[in-house]
Formats: structure tokens, C-alpha cells, sequence
């Protein structure tokens, strides 16, 4: 088995969740290089769009924006935001990558404020366009380090919908229907979303892992798939990929 | 305090629902893959009996006559149409009766150059049901669709008759009080736009005025381009300031140089009056339109041999002279 | 006094409406030559606008269409239908040009039917954009010759608001406030309306004309403005650019 | 049938009624002026204490960010800002303290390179009343203020937290019976746009994205532009189809060459990503952040003095090899 990373690891199982010919709104850091890497292996055809206007570059490098001129480099269009959010409201983008300071069993993350809002401890960015593509695309994906001070029963503030209150609530909100949260990707594990309750299970655990670990650094009780596999560790010519082609510089996967 | 305070009484022949078009366009392929074919083909494949269609342009500038000619030659019929900023391109469809449903905001008419005969009889038979809009109201629904909503407010028929015999609707504003019309979303089974320039996938290049075309391109569930020529994709990549319909849009490319005449083609042709003019003046009698119809549209055999019939070379030239405001002797 | 035709006429009294300065979305034919007479007499700086999206071109011979590549010839900006459309619903456009098959005396225009709508006598082209900016622009001018079938007591259908059922009907229907039609010039005279009525009146009578022969050619009761001029005629400067530089072909003023 | 469902509880700092705007709009010169001055008088005279201001760009890509300087230089206070994609310009405002009320979508943030500890510090006082939104929604209420209309509607915000501390409402669509979330319509009462290329009247290019600045020019009561460029009126009137705000939107034209530096200019300059870590690093002693921003901004006479403390000239080839990905011994 070649040697790696869990940065590598989490990108590798991330680009495999991107089929070819699929669409995928990015954002900098670890989702970009798993878009890249999908493009360069199996996925020739994914579809990658910038929120800021950026449509299918050939990125020469790692944008450190998503607006910066990385995002359109060679690219078949460079429009602006409504462009690629009302993209995505149409249902034309299958896939989006969010993050957050915090994450709940239905997938709702916070990227606002811990503590009260009005009084935070702590104020983070706010939505950006993150509620946008949490509202508009079909199947969301996080990729995030797994502890249990981001993985909590219930979120601070919901900034960007998950499964919100469980099973209906996002139609009962006006979400579009058939839309909502598909894969969280961590350190230790891919987990998915049980199609009866919408709560997050654990579909297979990272080389070296125990579904223990995994609920220990998680303050919910998490679901098992009927199941468990061991995550498909980088291929060597994943790695060789990721490292030489993808990210030479080593800005993401050398954390 | 918030609540419908009118309703228009005209029909809605497409379904707002931003749901149902999503379901759709969840199955529309993103892949970059060549789309190149024949008008004929094209037609063939994305033009269906009863579908709602539009065409983009506006009047007799850029419009995708090859397209209007083939779905007479190949014979369409229960269309709806779009009659959005629609003169020759209506011309030729009412010639073919193609469409029995209309939302109206511009038809009939070739503005300056005079109203068409054929349309107007057409219009007045009682074989088509209609709607009225008006161009902005028309614009606002394909935008309500490109968006991915099911409608758009704007401050325009209120009060008029034009409101009445349209399907939108009249509510207060739940920030202000204030009244607006709420136009619905339109997304047309298919459409068919002519631009300057696309490459083999369908990422488009257009110069001069857009009209809706960009918010139609969006809208449509099928889009058919024609384009005066194509480029390679390198070209396209080299400025994606200049992309203006992204290829994931697009279902078939067919290259039609000089592909808007008769109507005008901005940097490249101006309009041919003296052809438009005939139709204008053959449309009075029913039997010479006919053979009119059989010499130039049902006994051709695609647009190059219509633009042979109408002058060929020499006419296209003395058309590009004019487009530059060149005087030739 | 300079010899000219009703056509020259009318063309240069609804020039003489447009101050410098002002914006005004014009359609092809009478209005066209209009603004291109003021733009080269007394406005200078008068802004053009067609509504298929040509922004201030320099128009080196008559438009056949609003949408032809003369209306965006050296233009400052090539558009579309949305961009000057909303520029007038945001209120940045004074004047707008408009014509019909019928006008009432409140202004309210017809050029969708005559006849019942369901089953027409005559069918019109509808619309375009002239509800549009009936409903945007702040001040409505029509140029029409006048005749009693066109000046009508009641339009078959309003395609476009005048001033509706009259004072505070615009507001009252929910069009934006202080709007409304403003002029209306034809081949007898020059029309305005009467601010507490909202009625049309008339304000001054081409060379010849009287009162009576306008009033014979209108379908309901004119009022008259509390002093009625005659018509300044064109001069012979107007008539000279008109003839030379606006309309040499004699497209419009030829007929 | 057509109901107010959910009201956001966050305040409105501006007025959505579009007949305020438009009463405003009417008085706005169209006349076709020269309108070039130096960035200090376009802020004298167009950026008020108190108003709501608007930054043009994406993070700190094609930012003006001579204006963002100029504000802390003149000492303007209590401004309400749109925190809309807001990175490095948000960062400036906040060191100068000069807004105290806060439209968010992206605030304290600068992207992968991390957040400003004195930005949060800023909106973590208590000091600044904010009201929550995302990037989409931003660009939505933009985008009704420029058609015109007081409300455009979406499908994001549904079922958050976000939109309970926004000041959407939530009705039931007439034609649909579903849900969709109103954006309020966003005049701001004056923005700043950097751009590739201006005339002296205004009339504006750019190339790369346009993220949500055309929306923008033409939601502003009063647009200030910076460019990297003065081009002749003739330039622009040779190609009409490259022009993307026109002049009438624009009170002031400012050269300001390298002006979105430390910022990305796409086409023509990479961010300075040396600088913009300094930013970040100062930031928490705030002692030694008063020294930074006395020695980079307010003791510094105009942007040109700026970009030669940066660096200079040296700096800014270096950067433009960058953005060309041209590697240089």
C-alpha cells in the first residue's frame, strides 16, 4: 500500500464521488483538488464551476479564490454570480462542496457564529455562497476533519440547509425537491445519509480506523450502513497525480 | 395584507413549475461533446408536434431562418410559439400554420416594412389560441426560467387590457404594499438561435445586441444553434469574457453562413428589403403565395440552395456592401 | 415661411419636446427622425435608446428595424431587451415614442385588435415593447396623423395606459407615479392633457388649421389649453438637416 | 392561496421601494459629461457618513482599492456596507471603522488565506448591527434594484437560521402554490467599481468575470469608477458589444492604475500574496496594526505612494509574470 496522507485520502475519496460528465460547483482547497484529480482519472468530463463566474478552466494551479483569474484560466466562460448560482437553481449542477465550523446529524452546517447570534463568541464569514449551493444542488459533499466539537447534536445557527429537522423538511421549507446532503468526508471516514431517518451513517472507515473512533470524536450517535467497508486507500497513481499534476506545490495536500 | 388582487384570464400553455424543470435539466448531459449536425437533423431530433417553441432575434435581426424553413419542409404542426420581437421568423411559421398556440407580444407585423397578410389571416382565423404579453413581459418569463424560478415582478400591463388576456397576475408587494405583476416562468421545449460564432460543443459568440436571446438560451429545455461559422475551441478558451451561451446549454450546432438572411446579421450582412418586400406583396393573393412558398421553402432542398435562389453570392456581397456602408458601383 | 409637408411637421414639433440632456427610447420611422433632429439642432446630448438594446448610436441612416445593426452603429453600448427595458423601469428614461390603430381621450392606446379580442375584425401586431414604456418611461409622446376612427371615445382594447379611467387611475392600478402620456402631435396639431382631467386638450394648431377641424376629426370632446399658438413651423435650419442629414433618402418625410 | 408565510426579523437599512428610486433615477444626469477626477474627490463628493456603500469585485479579486483607502483617509463613519463577497475591502473598511451597520454574505474572511482577527474583532464588538444574507441573495437584491422592482425571488434561505436573521419574507407563488423566499430590492447609495477600462464619460469594460457588478453599477444611486485605464470615446464606440456599464450610470472616472492591487486583476496583475499575509499577520497586536495602517494608508498621500511602498514598479512586474504564469529568474 503506498504511503499517504489523511489530505490525500480525504481528496482521493472525495474525487471518486464525481462521476464523468458531471457538474460541480468548487470551491479553493481540498474540493478543487478533489474536482481536478476526478478530471484527471476517471472524469474526464466533470463540469467545474466557480461561484464567482468561473466555468470549466484548465487550472494551471490552485486558485487561492474563487474569483481569482486561476478560476477562468482557458476556461469556456467567464460570466459572473447569478450566472452560475441560477445555473445551479435550474438544476443543472449535480454537485456542490461545503464546509463549516460546525456540522449535525442531518448535514446542517454553521459557518456564522458559535454562541448566540446576537452576542456570538465567535462570528465566522456567514453563508457566502454556500447556503446558495446547499439550496440548489443536488447532492451536497463535506470535506472536513472529524472531532466532536464540530460534529454536534445541533448546530449554533443553520447556515446552509442539510436534511434541516429530518426526513420532509426540506420540501416543507420550499427546498427543491430531491435535493440534499450525499457524502461528508473526513479524516477518519465517509459517511453518508440514511435514506429513511436522513441521519448520517458511517458507509466505510479509513484504513486503520474503528467505527469507535469515529462516534468518539462525534457528539451525536452516528448510523452504520448495513455495510461498513474500509475506504478504497489513493492508488499510487492517484498519488503520483495529486502530487505531481494537481497540486505540485503541496498548498493543500502538504498540511 | 398580501394577497392576489388580479388575475389574467388567458391561458398558460407551459407549467411554471421550477420542480418539473429541474427535473429535466437533472438529465440534461453536461459533457463536452461535439454536437455538430445538419439543420434537417436538428429539426428532426429536438423539433416535435405539439412542443412549445421560440426562436431567438429580434424581428428580422439574427434570427435562425434555416431552422423556421425546416420546420415547414419537414412539416411540424400544434406548435406553440413565442411571438416575442417575432416578424420574418413568424412570417414563415404562420405560412406553414406550424403553431396553433401564441403568446403574443409582437407578430403579425415586419415593423417599418408593413404587416404580413398571411400572418394576419392566419391570426384572425380562429385556428390559434392566443395570449397576450408584451415584449419586456415575454423577456421576464424566459428570465423567471433562466433564474429557476417560477416567475418575476415588473411594473408594466397594469391597468390595461393587455394584463386581461395575459396569464399573469396582479399581487401586492409584501415590502412596500405596492402592486406588481407577476410574470410566470417559461421554459419552451425547444428553441433555435443564430449567432456569430460556436464551437463544435456550442459555447457561443454573439457581437451587437442580445435582445433575449441570452435569458431564451437559459430558458430552453433544447436549444438549437446556428452559427455563421464555426471556431475551435482554443479560440473559445483564449476569451471566455466572450462566451455567452455556455455549450452545457446547447443540443445541436449547425453551421448556416449567412444563416439570419433574409433579416439582418450585425457585422456581417444588412437585411435583403427587396426579398422581404416580395413576401410582403405575395402574401396578398393566396394561390401566388403558395407557389411562392413551393419555389422558395418546400421544393429546396436546405438554405444554401434558398440563398442560390434569392441571388447567391452576388446578392450576399452587395448585402455585406450595405451592412459596412460601403457604396459599390 | 419655409415650404415643408404634415410629416415634416409633426417631426419637428415632437423634436422640439426633447431637451437636451433627456433620454428617450424611440422606435423606428417619425420618432427615430424626431430625436435625430434634436440630437442635431438643440440636443446635443439627447439620449437614444431603442428597446431591442442599442444605447446612444450614431445613426448614419434610418433604422428599418429597432433591432438592425444601424441602431447600435458607433453606439456607445449594444445591449439587450432586459437592459433597456429595466433602465426605463428604473426611471432613467424621459420620453418615449409611441403609435396605434386608436387613441381615447385619456391617451390609453390600441394597437392589439379592433373588434371584440376573441374574434377580431382586424388583428394588430400587439404589444412589442410600447406597453412597456407606456408603463417605464415618465413621459409618453405619440405621433399619429388624426382622423376620428383613430381619436376614438373608447379603444377596442388597451394595449398601452394612457391615463386609464383618468386622474389617479395610473397610480391607482399601480404604475409608477408620475407617469403618464404627455404629448400627442398629428398631422391638425399639438396635443397635451389637461392636468385635473387627465383629458386631452389642445395646445396649438398647425399653420391653417382650426380648432374645428380638429375637433371634426376626433371621435370625443378636445379641450382646449387656456391659450392655443399656432404651431412654430420649421425653419428653414430644421428643415435643412431634416432633409439633408436626417432623412436624404426621404424614407420618413418623403411619404 | 398567496400568503406571507415567514418574515425574516433582520433589519432593513435601505429602502426597497422602487418609486424612491426611481424619483431619485429621474434627477440623475444623462447627458454624456466628462467625469474624470482624482479618487479624493470622487469620495468628498459622492461618499457620505452615513450612507450605504457597495464594493465592486469578488474577495480580493478586481477591487478598488484606492476608494477603500481614501474612505479611512477622509475619515468617513457610519456607513452601512454590503458585505457581499467581501474580503480585503472589508478588511479595509473595517480597520477604519467606517461602517457601523452590515449587510452579510462574506465578511472577516479572505478565502484559503484565513480571516482577519481585527475585522472580527470589529464585528465581534457589538458595534456594528448586521443583518444576515448569502452571496446569491446579495446579488438578488442587486439585481431587483437594477429592473427596477422592489423584491426578486429564489429558492435558497428556506428552512435557515440565515434567513430568520435576514429581512426576506417568505410567501406561497401564486401560480405554483410553492414556497419561494423575496430578496428586498438593494439601491445602495453609492458603490465603487474597479475596471479594466473607462472612457472619460464612463462607459466601461472588463474582461474575466463580472460576479456581481453589473448588477450593481446599475442598482447605485452613485457608482464611482476606478480603472486600470483611460480609453478613447472612439475606442469604446468602435465595439459597442464590449461595453458593460454605460456612462449614464457614472458620476466619477478615476485612473488608478494597478488599482485593485493587493488584489488580483484578472488579465493583468496576481494578487500580492506576500502583502496581503502581512495584513493578516498584523492584524492580531493591534498596536502593531495601528503602526501598519498609519504607515500604509493614512500617512500615505494617494495610491500611487501606496503601491511604491509596496514595492513599486518591481513589485507589480513581478505580479504581472505571475498572472501570466511566466516564470522569472
Amino acid at each position: 500500500m503506498a504511503d499517504y496522507n489523511v489530505m490525500e485520502m480525504m481528496i482521493t475519496a472525495a474525487a471518486r464521488n464525481l462521476e464523468d460528465g458531471a457538474s460541480v460547483g468548487v470551491g479553493t482547497g481540498a474540493p478543487c483538488a478533489a474536482a481536478m484529480l476526478a478530471q484527471k482519472t476517471h472524469a474526464p468530463n466533470l463540469v467545474v464551476l466557480f461561484e464567482a463566474g468561473g466555468v470549466s478552466p484548465q487550472l494551471p494551479t490552485m486558485p487561492i479564490s474563487v474569483g481569482d483569474s486561476r478560476t477562468t484560466y482557458k476556461a469556456l466562460m467567464a460570466s459572473g454570480m447569478c450566472e452560475i448560482m441560477e445555473t445551479c437553481q435550474r438544476g443543472m449542477v449535480d454537485y456542490c462542496f461545503l464546509g463549516g465550523a460546525q456540522i449535525d446529524k442531518f448535514g446542517n452546517l454553521n459557518s456564522t457564529v458559535i454562541g448566540d447570534w446576537a452576542h456570538p463568541k465567535v462570528r465566522f464569514p456567514g453563508s457566502g455562497g454556500a447556503n446558495d449551493f446547499a439550496s440548489f444542488c443536488w447532492k451536497i459533499m463535506v470535506i472536513t476533519p472529524q472531532d466532536a466539537r464540530r460534529f454536534v447534536e445541533k448546530v449554533d445557527f443553520i447556515t446552509s440547509p442539510g436534511y434541516l429537522g429530518g426526513p420532509g423538511s426540506r420540501e416543507a421549507a420550499g427546498l427543491a425537491a430531491g435535493t440534499g446532503p450525499f457524502k461528508v468526508i473526513t479524516d477518519l471516514a465517509v459517511m453518508g445519509f440514511d435514506e429513511e431517518t436522513k441521519q448520517m451513517r458511517v458507509e466505510s472507515l479509513h484504513h486503520g480506523v474503528t467505527f469507535d473512533q469515529v462516534q468518539e470524536n462525534t457528539s451525536f450517535q452516528l448510523l452504520k450502513a448495513p455495510e461498513i467497508a474500509e475506504t478504497l486507500p489513493p492508488t499510487a497513481e492517484e498519488l503520483r497525480i495529486l502530487r505531481e499534476e494537481v497540486d505540485p506545490h503541496k498548498y493543500i495536500i502538504g498540511r | 395584507m398580501y394577497k392576489i388582487i388580479a388575475e389574467g384570464t388567458g391561458p398558460l400553455f407551459m407549467d411554471p413549475d421550477p420542480d418539473a424543470a429541474r427535473a429535466f435539466f437533472r438529465t440534461k448531459p453536461r459533457a463536452l461533446a461535439p454536437k455538430v449536425m445538419k439543420v434537417s437533423q436538428a429539426v428532426e431530433r429536438f423539433v416535435h408536434d405539439g412542443e412549445y417553441l421560440a426562436i431567438g432575434g429580434f424581428g428580422a435581426n439574427r434570427i435562425p431562418t434555416a431552422i423556421c424553413h425546416e420546420i415547414l419542409r419537414q412539416n411540424k404542426k400544434n406548435l406553440a410559439f413565442a411571438g416575442h420581437t417575432s416578424t420574418h421568423d413568424f412570417q414563415i411559421l404562420a405560412a406553414g400554420e406550424a403553431f396553433d398556440r401564441c403568446d403574443i407580444a409582437y407578430i403579425i407585423g415586419l415593423e417599418a416594412r408593413g404587416l404580413s397578410a398571411h400572418a394576419r389571416r392566419y391570426m384572425e382565423s380562429g385556428k390559434v389560441e392566443s395570449c397576450e404579453w408584451t415584449n419586456y413581459a415575454m423577456a421576464c418569463r424566459l428570465k423567471a426560467a433562466a433564474m429557476g424560478v417560477s416567475f418575476v415582478p415588473a411594473r408594466n400591463v397594469l391597468g390595461t387590457d393587455t394584463f386581461i388576456r395575459s396569464a399573469a397576475k396582479i399581487v401586492e408587494c409584501p415590502f412596500t404594499g405596492k402592486q406588481f405583476v407577476l410574470f410566470p416562468a417559461l421554459w419552451p421545449d425547444v428553441s433555435a438561435i443564430h449567432v456569430h460564432e460556436s464551437d463544435i460543443y456550442g459555447n457561443c459568440r454573439l457581437k451587437g445586441i442580445s435582445i433575449a436571446d441570452l435569458e431564451l438560451a437559459r430558458a430552453s429545455k433544447h436549444l438549437i444553434i446556428t452559427c455563421e461559422r464555426l471556431v475551435h475551441n482554443d479560440e473559445i478558451r483564449s476569451d471566455p469574457s466572450a462566451t455567452v451561451i455556455p455549450y452545457f446549454l446547447v443540443d445541436a450546432v449547425c453551421e448556416v453562413p449567412f444563416g439570419s438572411y433574409p433579416g439582418n446579421m450585425p457585422y456581417e450582412y444588412y437585411s435583403d428589403e427587396v426579398h422581404l418586400r416580395e413576401w410582403l406583396n405575395v402574401e396578398k393573393d393566396e394561390e401566388q403565395f403558395r407557389e411562392f412558398l413551393d419555389k422558395y421553402i418546400y421544393s429546396v432542398k436546405d438554405f444554401t440552395q434558398y440563398l442560390e435562389l434569392c441571388g447567391g453570392i452576388q446578392r450576399i456581397n452587395e448585402l455585406r456592401a450595405q451592412e459596412h456602408l460601403i457604396e459599390v458601383e
